[in-house]
């Protein structure tokens, strides 16, 4: 038992825990079948398996029952669930429409019903079966309240609330001006501007994955492995001082964790040079600027040019440029967290003296 | 427009009449219209600014997280200085280079430790940690080196502490210039 | 259609955009106006204008500490740095070579290093690891533990690596510095001699009103860093009552008063001058600095406001109220009911934390006017929390047929001032009393009261004198024993104006009219047969003594009021009076009924007992019969916080402040009935005082002291162990005037004025407790004995319980930090070191002015000193050494001479002991301890020196 | 009394059974619902024609927000979800149990958090709270599965690009007011989750007093952003989490952010309707 907790621990820790999760979810989105209805009740009764064993390892138990962690538990439930649904209709309409039907919704779509009953009723029961979990679920499981509040005294961990805790993840990673400012606002941004980047006409208003594959790839990578996985790493795999810790492991505040980082700049003129760091802030960093400059400026004309061609050609200079800034971005995320977890890399570019680090 | 279409021959003077005082007018009018909008925006702005200042009040009623700690001569050169330690848990070291001000909070559980002149370190009186005048930890369950809290001088030539700004020596902050006080 | 249209439009759309146009930029005039209309505030234009002054100040500042350097230092120091510098270009290439080896030796140490940390860490990770493989029994823990040893040799080999780079850095940097170490030094020692000058300089350029000075105070930017800022102290242990709950001060007085806690503006104009007591106040080393304690905690006011007006601010007197009204528009503010007080009732704050001292330091006012307050017995009639349990100020009336008779004591209730000065105040035909009718009803309540007082008193029987005394010498005893310590001698009606503590007793004028010579004797040698709580000590005056004093009491007389006459009382009126108190409690006729019932004597009885039940004379004087009376006037306990809604100022045209309606109470307490349609019992009843204005102000300040304002524990002064001890006997040493004859605590002496040769009066207290053992004081304040018996005052025996007399002796011990003042001294002495301090005695002359047994004759009282025989019982052999030192800094004045200023042996005595002083005051010290009877015997003990 | 009387006989009278008359439930019925007062609030009868079906829609201004009639496929909750209703209802939750603990809830630091205890504790049906703050994860995670669930049917594409929009900014007030409601129980949970978020203000390029770039905001050496004029400080009303922050994420929370999400949900589903109802493949 032992050993399969102390695997499951080892495999939970970031960078393989992330790695397997990458893996997984591109093998996963185009094996079509794995969304089947068969499929889907084997990875839930599996995945409510290991929650009710490992119910009984107390340290499991503790994080998973803290009041707050509660709906997160659901979250995750929820959004596996209605992502494998969604896939699953989503491949049935691409199986139909290779057969050359319309997908499913198609067939609704012209036949128009009246909206008294129909929907006002279903809108009813939905509220009244809402009602019905949230009261249950406010009888049984008090909010949290905990000892007051204290400027003093700060738990360890401290924790934001749960849904920004993949951005608290990030911090592990970026500085807070990325992690806290620069890409909330990006993520915000890239939604905005989703409708008019993606000039794809398929896909409007039915459940498809051939037909926008790399969107729904792109989206699916950025909710479900960049947002939600965070969060929940967020939430259930940090302990105190924000070390890791296994599902299956104590949180120990006095666990230590060797933060071994080191800077490029150091990489560059410390170990590779050996003439020590320049004084001047631009001679020191010239290298990491250059590289995240030719990261942002360089690149997506390269792409450009080999291997996105035809999007390229697609979308025009304007969306092309808007779009794959974004994408950069939000692809810097799991490069810098490799990067950490390889090179032990604190930061490209290190100007603690404007705070300005990446 | 409409009125060009219904122009008959005999209504020609009252067209005239109605033609040219509004092309006098007319730029008056786009005058007025342009001072119109443009002090609009102008009220507008001075509205969402004065509504941004008003979330600044001028009196803030948080406690003081700065204090003035005398002047850089009150301190001897070597001496870890204990005078602040009780009202405020901090201690002002003066090196030979200057000062710097160390949190008196151990980084194992949040004691204060204390200052053994004889032995010339910090000992946390609740698990033994042992720092160095310096602050780096040494010995006992210590994880990290004390922290520092900001110092400078003040406009009278006092020291300044800020304790809302902390150094950590693991991070790299000591390098901080305002980290360190230099004479 | 048919007919034409004139437009589509119900307006001329013209005229509205030239509308829109004219009402967009009202808009716009107002909104600025809006924004510059909040930007304009008062204390702005003060923090200017002290901007302005503080620069010219520091301007000046500069020019001196330029002055102050040194500029020949400067210059050669200048011309060693060129030398310095010269000196590297000569060797430029050497230089850069070491400059190149530090760089080195730095690149080198930076990444040793920090493989070092990080081998640290891996290691420290890899021990919690292995630690908890460990415990929880793990497979992997021997594996762990081996790693972990390997770690640990790399983690070794590291540090020692580590340790060479560092050597090596250093000593490259040791290299470089021998080319620039010297031009550093130089740089240093520059600026350290310019540090002032440079320091006063950037605070020139700061306080300049310069384009920043204009972009920081912008409005709408303001916000950022204004350099005009509001200035606030949150005081969160002084808190300020709004009624449903108190809350911090919050005191902006620094807005404005921007340099009140800072030295060095006594001289700017107001509101920018220093606090006129920076040693007490506000300074951060003071024992109230401006953090914690604030303005408005003492001075009042409203703490949290920024213009002149709305901070409260109080006028000093009508002139300046009128100068206010011109220059700040001032005007009282009515909704803030606790104005700033005006400056001499200040000290009425101290009380709120102080109250707990039975002495404030530093408050003099406060001091004076609580004795004052306690001294009239205004706690008598009045109830305060804290003064319940003092004596009752007036003289217990058990005996007072014995003492007086029933005439006088008519006239002395009727008219105590007519007598002589006293503290005891006029009750009858005051403002509110004084027609006809009500002096005759008066005069009833007045006779009554007399012999309902003798109806109840018991007497003594004092045999007859025997013998008489001579008048002459009995004024020249009351006159140099000490008498005139607490009494004075004036002629009746005479407000004599001496210091407050020599009034402490009665004033001596009239005696023999009021008493008989039995009483005087009786009472004189021993009061407490009379009076047992009296504070009338003992003189221990022999029988031929106490005949004289007696004698010269008894011959002072009053004339003028023996001759007055005692009004015949009509007895109808008296009926009157007797229904009028029966009518209060029972039916007019049973009243009528129960009247008829009794006797002339029961009619007075029942008359003067309500008498005195209703002006409340047992509040003052133990009277039997009111043993539980209550006392009759208001409370007092929060009466400086009283809204002034709720005082009644009447017709009186005076000001509507507290102070004012205060101090006319206290001046005329019946005032505020002046022109109103009263009966007589809803008259006011505050008797007289007759309180001089001075008097009356002090005790305004006492009643402002009295607030609601709760201090918390924490705020207050808290009496430290040491202080607790010293408070015991501090109230006993001011309860009994001690510091009437005796300086203590720089204060007292009083009777100083009296005795005009310095060398006889009594001793100055302030080193008592380092000096004398405290088994000795004990002893002595239980049985004086003359110390220097060529002294005429006399220490009077007070007849301290023992609990007392530890208090007392606690005290003077407390006060020099003498934690334990009982102490065994272990003499020892050497012949030889005796031998020779009785060769410095005599080379010293001491016997000049101190004796040994016997006092020497004609020598002037002046050049008395103790006999030193007592010495070995009395002082503390450490406190002769330092008073041998330096008398001068124990005693200032004391005429015993300096013989080792600043630690000199004088030529005449280089050769005793080697000339070294420590050694010679030893020697003297030891030979004075031999001096007392028991100390021949004494033997030296083995291994002494 | 005796006019009571009679007119209770003078009812009996009306109402007794009479031949050829329906039952008195009937009559009843009929009687209410020929009232005036009924027919002003109903406009209508049950709705059993299609005519009354689609008056029902169009006559209420709740459900007006409805078309009469509706793509089948838009009622199917395989298709939607219903994650965009519950959002909604959430809301109506939250606003109305907020209403509530508002009666017993103050903002400030000396009573904060004993009136949530109090709550707890005292109040009767207290479990508003445990409604209120669950109801307020819930929404987060509906809000957040009805976008996924907008993407993932392509509903964003035209012409519901500007109503995606008006979704992406409901979602951020979302967050928001779950964001601003954490702090006000006052624990400890509260105070440092709030100290986490907002620490990150601090780092706002420009505007933070630890952001890239503040120092160029400077006036020599003096600075104009620091931790007493910085983004963070106006969303906290000081420099750390502390009575002004209480009012403020209060004030937020209580009336800022509701009003303008509720504006915004109006455009929002107006927005639905003028663009063709629920989407559906074209």
């Amino acid at each position: 038992m032992q050993f399969v907790k102390d695997l499951f621990n080892f495999l939970s820790s970031p960078a393989i825990f992330f790695t397997l999760v990458i893996v997984l979810f591109f093998v996963a989105l185009r094996t079509r079948r794995l969304w089947t209805d068969r499929v889907g009740t084997v990875a839930l009764v599996a995945v409510v398996v290991y929650f009710v064993v490992s119910f009984f390892d107390p340290n499991f138990k503790k994080v998973v029952t803290a009041p707050d962690n509660v709906p997160i538990v659901g979250m995750l439930f929820l959004i596996g669930f209605f992502a494998w649904f969604s896939l699953k209709q989503a491949y049935e309409n691409d199986d139909r429409m290779a057969r050359g039907e319309p997908p499913a919704e198609k067939l609704e779509t012209d036949e128009k019903v009246w909206c008294w009953p129909d929907l006002v009723y279903t809108e009813l029961i939905a509220l009244l079966v809402a009602s019905i979990v949230l009261l249950v679920w406010a009888i049984l499981i008090e909010a949290p309240l905990e000892e007051p509040a204290s400027i003093t005294v700060a738990p360890n961990p401290s924790k934001a609330p749960w849904y920004f805790l993949g951005l608290q993840e990030m911090l592990v990673y970026f500085d807070p001006w990325l992690a806290g400012v620069v890409f909330p606002s990006l993520i915000i941004l890239g939604l905005m501007a989703l409708p008019y980047i993606d000039t794809n006409p398929k896909g409007n208003g039915y459940y498809t994955f051939r037909e926008r594959a790399r969107e729904i790839a792109l989206f699916l990578f950025g909710f479900l492995v960049l947002w939600v996985f965070m969060i929940m790493t967020g939430t259930f795999l940090r302990g105190p001082n924000w070390n890791f810790f296994g599902p299956y492991e104590y949180w120990d505040p006095h666990k230590l964790v060797p933060l071994n980082n080191i800077n490029f700049s150091e990489f560059i003129w410390v170990r590779w040079l050996g003439t020590g760091l320049p004084q001047q802030w631009l001679a020191r960093e010239i290298f990491g600027i250059l590289v995240v400059l030719a990261y942002f400026l360089a690149l997506p004309p390269l792409l450009a040019r080999r291997w996105l061609n035809d999007i390229h050609r697609k979308m025009g200079a304007a969306r092309y440029a808007v779009g794959i800034v974004l994408i950069l971005s939000m692809i810097a995320l799991p490069i810098k967290m490799y990067l950490r977890w390889i090179f032990n890399l604190k930061y490209i570019i290190a100007i603690p003296e404007f705070f300005f680090n990446i | 427009m409409s009125s060009e279409k219904e122009a008959v021959p005999g209504k020609v003077p009252e067209k005239a009449k109605g033609a040219t005082p509004p092309k006098v007018s007319r730029r008056s009018f786009l005058n007025w219209i342009a001072i119109g909008w443009g002090s609009l925006t102008a009220a507008t702005l001075v509205g969402v600014a004065a509504t941004l200042r008003f979330m600044f009040p001028n009196v803030l009623f948080e406690p003081p997280s700065s204090f003035k700690a005398g002047f850089p001569d009150e301190y001897a050169v070597g001496e870890v200085d204990e005078r602040w330690k009780e009202k405020f848990g901090v201690w002002i070291v003066r090196t030979t280079e200057g000062f710097f001000a160390l949190l008196a909070v151990c980084t194992h559980l949040g004691c204060p430790p204390n200052w053994l002149a004889a032995e010339a370190k910090y000992k946390c009186p609740c698990h033994g940690s042992g720092f160095y005048r310096t602050g780096i930890n040494f010995e006992g369950p210590a994880p990290r080196p004390l922290e520092r809290a900001r110092i400078m001088l003040a406009d009278d030539g006092q020291i300044l502490v800020d304790k809302s700004r902390k150094f950590l020596w693991e991070k790299g902050e000591w390098e901080d210039p305002e980290s360190f006080l230099k004479v | 259609m048919s007919t034409p249209k004139k437009s589509d439009h119900a307006h001329d759309i013209g005229k509205l955009n030239v509308i829109f146009g004219v009402t967009c930029c009202v808009l716009v005039v107002v909104m600025i106006w809006m924004v510059l209309d909040d930007y304009t505030r008062e204390w702005k234009d003060y923090q200017r204008q002290f901007n302005r002054l503080d620069m010219e100040k520091t301007r000046r500042e500069v020019a001196q500490a330029r002055a102050q350097v040194d500029r020949r230092k400067i210059q050669e120091l200048q011309k060693q740095r060129q030398e310095a510098e010269k000196r590297i270009e000569q060797k430029r290439k050497d230089y850069e070579v070491a400059r190149h080896e530090l760089a080195k030796a730095e690149a080198e140490w930076y990444e040793v290093d920090q493989d070092q940390r990080f081998a640290k860490a891996t290691y420290d990770s890899l021990r919690y690891d292995y630690e908890v493989a460990r415990e929880e029994k793990r497979g992997s823990a021997q594996k762990l533990g081996r790693e972990l040893a390997e770690t640990e040799k790399g983690l070794a080999d590291l540090t020692a690596r580590l340790d060479a780079a560092t050597a090596r850095k250093d000593s490259a940097q040791a290299r470089v510095n021998e080319y620039v170490g010297q031009i550093a030094v130089i740089g240093k020692e520059m600026a350290g001699m310019r540090f002032q000058q440079t320091r006063l300089q950037q605070k020139v350029e700061r306080l300049q009103t310069n384009p920043v000075f204009y972009v920081r105070n912008a409005p709408m930017l303001d916000f950022m860093n204004p350099s005009l800022d509001i200035n606030q102290y949150i005081l969160d242990n002084l808190h300020m009552d709004i009624n449903f709950m108190t809350i911090p001060r919050v005191d902006r007085c620094t807005t404005c008063h921007l340099a009140i806690d800072q030295k060095g503006y006594e001289n700017m104009p107001q509101p920018f001058r220093s606090h006129p007591r920076l040693d007490l106040f506000l300074a951060a080393d003071s024992p109230h600095p401006i953090d914690s304690v604030g303005c408005t905690s003492c001075h009042l006011g409203r703490d949290r406001g920024t213009t002149f007006g709305t901070a409260a601010h109080t006028p000093r007197d009508a002139k300046q109220e009128e100068q206010w009204k011109k220059k700040y528009h001032w005007h009282p503010m009515h909704r803030w009911d606790y104005p700033m007080l005006t400056l001499n009732n200040v000290e009425a704050s101290c009380y709120k934390c102080h109250a707990s001292e039975s002495y404030v330091q530093g408050a003099d006012r406060l001091n004076t006017a609580l004795r004052l307050f306690e001294q009239s017995g205004c706690f008598g009639c009045h109830k305060v929390k804290g003064f319940e349990e003092l004596r009752k100020t007036g003289p217990d009336l058990k005996y007072i047929a014995s003492k007086v008779d029933k005439d006088w004591t008519y006239k002395w209730i009727e008219s105590p001032r007519e007598f002589r000065h006293t503290r005891m105040p006029q009750f009858f035909h005051l403002t509110n009393t004084n027609t006809p009718e009500d002096r005759a009803r008066s005069q009833v309540e007045i006779h009554s009261m007399v012999e309902y007082l003798f109806s109840v008193s018991e007497r003594l029987k004092y045999s007859l004198l025997k013998g008489g005394g001579s008048a002459p010498r009995g004024q020249e005893l009351v006159n140099t024993l000490g008498c005139l310590g607490c009494h004075v001698v004036g002629e009746p009606g005479d407000n004599v104006q001496v210091a407050d503590r020599r009034l402490f007793g009665p004033n001596l004028a009239g005696m023999g009219s009021k008493t008989t010579r039995e009483w005087i004797y009786h009472w004189i040698k021993d009061p407490s047969h009379y009076f047992s709580r009296t504070y009338m000590p003992r003189l221990r005056l022999s029988d031929q003594e106490a005949l004289d004093i007696t004698a010269y009491l008894a011959s002072l007389r009053n004339p003028e009021f023996e001759k007055r006459p005692v009004p015949k009382i009509d007895p109808k009126l008296r009926d009157d009076v007797a229904l009028y108190y029966l009518h209060q409690h029972m039916r007019e006729k049973e009243a009528r009924e129960e009247l008829q019932k009794m006797s002339d004597g029961d009619k007075d009885v029942l008359i003067g007992q309500r008498a005195i039940q209703q002006y409340g004379c047992f509040g003052c004087h133990d009277i039997r019969g009111f043993e539980r009376a209550q006392s009759v006037g208001v409370e007092l306990t929060e009466e400086g916080s009283k809204l002034l809604d709720r005082l009644d100022f009447g017709f009186a045209r005076i000001e509507h402040t507290k102070a004012a309606w205060f101090f006319q109470k206290l001046k005329d307490p019946r005032i505020f009935d002046v022109g109103k349609v009263k009966r007589r019992e809803e008259k006011l009843k505050m008797p007289n005082f007759h309180f001089t204005d001075r008097e009356a102000s002090h005790l305004v300040t006492v009643l402002l002291s009295f607030t609601k304002e709760r201090v918390p524990a924490e705020a207050r002064k808290v009496l430290d162990a040491r202080e607790a001890q010293m408070e015991a006997g501090r109230r006993l040493i001011k309860s009994r005037n001690c510091q009437a004859c005796h300086v203590l605590e720089n204060t007292g002496g009083d009777i100083f004025a009296t005795i005009a040769d310095s060398g006889l009066r009594p001793p100055i207290l302030e080193p008592e407790g380092e000096k004398v053992k405290s088994e000795w004081l004990f002893r002595f304040l239980k049985e004086p004995s003359p110390i220097r018996p060529w002294l005429k005052v006399r220490m009077p025996t007070f007849d301290f319980t023992d609990t007392e007399l530890n208090n007392i002796v606690t005290y003077f011990a407390s006060r020099h930090h003498q934690v334990f003042p009982y102490v065994t001294y272990d003499y020892r002495f050497p012949p030889e070191q005796v031998a020779a301090g009785r060769h410095l005695f005599t080379v010293m002359r001491c016997l000049n002015c101190h004796f040994t047994g016997t006092v020497p004759a004609g020598v002037s009282a002046e050049d008395l000193a103790p006999d030193l025989t007592m010495a070995r019982e009395r002082l503390r052999p450490d406190w002769i050494v330092r008073w041998m030192e330096d008398p001068q800094k124990i005693q200032p004045g004391t005429r015993m001479p300096t013989y080792y200023p600043e630690g000199k042996v004088a030529d005449q005595l280089q050769g005793i002991l080697k000339g070294d002083a420590g050694q010679q005051i030893l020697a003297m010290r030891d030979y004075v301890l031999t001096l007392g009877g028991r100390s021949q015997s004494v033997p030296a003990r083995a291994g002494g020196h | 009394m005796p006019n009571v009387r009679e007119w209770l006989n003078s009812l009996k009278q009306k109402f007794a059974p009479k031949e050829g008359q329906p039952p008195v439930p009937k009559r009843v019925r009929d009687y209410i619902g020929g009232s005036q007062i009924w027919r002003s609030f109903l406009r209508h009868g049950l709705p059993k024609t299609d005519r009354i079906r689609a008056l029902v829609v169009l006559s209420n201004v709740l459900l007006h927000l409805h078309p009469v009639k509706i793509r089948r496929s838009g009622v199917k909750l395989r298709y939607t979800w219903c994650m965009g209703g519950l959002t909604f209802f959430l809301f109506l939750v939250e606003t109305v149990t907020g209403l509530l603990l508002m009666f017993y809830y103050r903002p400030t630091l000396e009573y904060a958090y004993v009136d949530i205890v109090e709550l707890r504790e005292q109040v009767p049906l207290g479990v508003m709270r445990e409604l209120h703050r669950w109801g307020a994860h819930a929404m987060v995670i509906t809000v957040w599965l009805h976008m996924f669930r907008v993407f993932m049917t392509g509903s964003y594409k035209p012409p519901r690009e500007f109503n995606w929009n008006v979704g992406v900014v409901l979602l951020v007030l979302t967050l928001l007011l779950s964001f601003t409601g954490y702090l006000l129980p006052w624990d400890q949970l509260a105070i440092w989750a709030i100290t986490v978020g907002t620490n990150m203000a601090r780092a706002t390029p420009l505007l933070g007093h630890e952001g890239p770039g503040s120092q160029l905001l400077a006036l020599g050496d003096v600075k104009l952003i620091h931790a007493g004029s910085d983004a963070r400080f106006a969303l906290l009303g000081g420099r750390f989490v502390g009575a002004g922050a209480l009012l403020r994420f209060y004030v937020l929370h209580c009336v800022g952010i509701p009003l303008v999400a509720a504006t915004l949900m109006a455009i929002h589903f107006w927005r639905v309707r003028k663009d063709g109802g629920i989407s559906g493949p074209l």
